[in-house]
């Protein structure tokens, strides 16, 4: 019997190894798969590269790991937001790469990455210091700048429902990232707050089929939000 | 020149009307946000946000928000029926395909020939945050801009060519100020319309750039 | 009021023009919007492009325009399957025209076209004959093909359920092309079973959002089939 | 050589029995078909089909078949609990993006390197249907062909070039023919098993490439 349940955060965690690219999933606050991430910590993996649309905020989640001095490069767009404290500081101080990539562009490379596409080419960015250095095509009159895929070795994502073929669907505007660096990585673990019984989720409404899931997590939510 | 022209609500209101039924429009963060309100109640223009919305609706009442409910600023929203969830690759999609009729955006600085610096506030900066504006600056069918006419300190923010960072080459094709509406056409700006208090005269002194007058213009 | 619900056939296909690309939805007979397409006969445009997967069986839908002599040109991946009668006499008397694309390239060329990405590397036909005069490019040490987009006029596709903003869902295997072809076209047009009211159909469950779409025709299901 | 070696039945079930749980499996229109029904009921194995499917089941009783739910040869199909519907991109997406563990096509010719033929008869044909042979054969982590030893006539299959035009170059892992199951090594091929009724002999002169005898062939 399939079954990509896993019973604790060290099951979850397993095997991610030193210089592992980690893909993030979450937009601001919604869907960020903050117990994975800071249980990274624990798990000891350093001299990590993280793909995540924000370079954290306040003292939690991504910033936390950030903190604990783990990750060496991180690839965004938004490094900058209320809050980026511990990134702010770490790169004042030259101890944290930043390569900032505008947020569709983000999320075409991990699309590709998952789709098997090595290469793009996009209207994003032509003629800006972030296309400095690319290839520049003209195609139909118009110009273009070719993009990389970007895989991960391994993706958090912070799903709703999951079952125990890997499933996932996500709540409103948590889908954001997280339904794209599913596809992205070769390990890709979710923590879901409902895991549910094999056939409970419609297939007409699956999100990420379970073919992108590897392990899941669940973490059930807080009471005040589980009404 | 001492009038201070419109307020942010009044250049909202300004932009609203322009807005036709049924467009699909993203709001950049900032002062483009406000025009969401200014659309009137019986027109329905569908609102798309970056992180995976269209048919965004207005702020929930306090006490009413939904933790998994936010806009491409991280502000609490609410979303209308016939409202859809999608993920990012998709939401960019959308973008870059060409599908959003017009994206309204906050700008620096915007270059007669339509060139927008929005992103980044000089060369040097290493660490400026692009989130989506590029996309949306390349990939929407109209590009908008709403800004105050000048800075802070009296700079033109309407030029001949950017100094800041550009975001995108050539893609505004019009600016809606506090003192005036201009649109971006291949002879360089055109004045639409101005502010009842500002003449002509010191509306061109507050541009870097020659701004022809059209026929249309209110004076 | 946005409303993109239409009466006629004849409002549905209005302003289709000679020399039109087509994308027509569908996999074998689930999810191919019959009746726009046969009623384009009627509607009188000529020396239309077709893409679709399949090029017709039997004399129903696509075979029937096709017999009708208005189509100049097909670009599918298999022309040739049970009941491509229509096709295989065209195409021995020289009268229409044929690209082969493999499907997956296909899928991609339209999605690339909805996307607004106007070319991308595939491993796809990779020294075939398929890949004969195209760009290759060794990416990584594996080699790739370089591919266009695929953009229609008009895409015709068929749906489950319709609101007045033009949001669709499918049924089963009838999302196949439908929803890619949905983001490919100036002009979608779809065929749809079930008209709701706004507001009926999940915002976690649309599939093709209303932005992709211009028209639909309600076409309610046959007694037999409604149940 | 005599025996007509294993029957169809008897290539699938040898074929299945080497996929373990968990794995994701497409299975080619044709002979590989018959994969699914020789899957031991116990372990769960999830078939995909290029037209939008995931976990897919065996065909539906007579009578009960959903006329929206049809495989990629277009055969009248069932769904199981956990399976989920997807667009033709997404399919694909997934067949290019190696998350496929298994895809196993039949053939036209196979080629000890691994090279694949199996979607025209001629270089002459002017409308061969590729479908998504090959998608398939270049995306998927593992290709494997399932065929007939030698064509009716006799002639090799499996050879040291292909004649017929190529679906992918390099592509299959593991041939399973009615007489022998032979992986593709970088060695070229080697056998791993046969039918108890041919000889090597006549295995290696039905085979139209050096054929290596692994130490694992029952004999």
């Amino acid at each position: 019997m399939i079954n990509k349940s896993v019973a604790t955060i060290e099951e979850a965690l397993a095997g991610i190894e030193d210089g592992a690219t980690i893909l993030v999933g979450g937009f601001g606050a919604v869907g960020q798969p903050d117990l994975l991430i800071e249980s990274l910590i624990d798990q000891g993996a350093r001299d990590l590269t993280v793909v995540a649309n924000n370079a954290g905020a306040g003292r939690v989640g991504l910033a936390k790991l950030m903190e604990a001095g783990r990750v060496r490069r991180i690839i965004c767009s938004f490094p900058r937001s209320a809050g980026s404290v511990v990134f702010e500081d770490l790169f004042r101080a030259g101890k944290i790469e930043l390569e900032i990539v505008p947020q569709g562009t983000l999320a075409e490379r991990l699309r590709a990455a998952g789709a098997g596409i090595p290469a793009f080419f996009t209207p994003t960015g032509y003629g800006t210091k972030l296309a400095k250095d690319k290839e520049v095509r003209e195609i139909g009159g118009r110009f273009y700048v070719l993009e990389q895929a970007l895989p991960g070795d391994v993706a958090l994502v912070e799903a709703w429902f999951a079952d125990r073929w890997g499933n996932l669907t996500y709540q409103k505007s948590g889908r954001n990232f997280n339904a794209v660096m599913a596809t992205a990585a070769k390990l890709t673990i979710a923590q879901t707050h409902y895991f549910v019984e094999l056939g409970a989720i419609d297939p007409e409404v699956v999100v990420t089929p379970g073919i992108f899931v590897q392990r899941i997590l669940t973490l059930p939510l807080p009471k005040e939000l589980a009404a | 020149m001492s009038a201070a022209g419109w307020s942010r609500r009044e250049m909202a209101a300004r932009v609203a009307a322009e807005i036709p039924e049924g467009w699909y429009v993203n709001l950049g963060i900032g002062i483009p946000t406000l025009i969401a309100d200014a659309i009137p109640d019986d027109r329905e223009v569908v609102l798309h946000s970056e992180n995976g919305l269209l048919g965004m609706g207005p702020a929930p009442e306090k006490g009413q928000e939904d933790p998994w409910l936010i806009n491409a600023g991280k502000q609490h929203v609410t979303l209308h029926k016939g409202g859809a969830f999608f993920h990012h690759a998709d939401s960019f999609a959308m973008i870059r395909g060409g599908h959003i009729d017009l994206c309204v955006l906050g700008a620096y600085e915007v270059a007669s020939n339509g060139d927008l610096a929005n992103w980044a506030i000089s060369e040097a900066d290493a660490a400026p945050a692009v989130g989506g504006a590029m996309d949306l600056a390349a990939g929407a069918k109209r590009v908008w801009v709403m800004t105050e006419h000048t800075t802070r300190d009296g700079a033109p923010k309407l030029v001949e060519q950017c100094r800041y960072p550009l975001t995108a080459l050539g893609v505004v094709s019009r600016i809606c100020t506090n003192l005036a509406v201009i649109d971006v056409t291949p002879a360089g700006f055109v004045l639409r319309d101005k502010h009842q208090d500002i003449s002509i005269e010191d509306l061109r002194r507050l541009t870097g750039a020659s701004l022809l007058a059209a026929e249309t213009v209110h004076v």
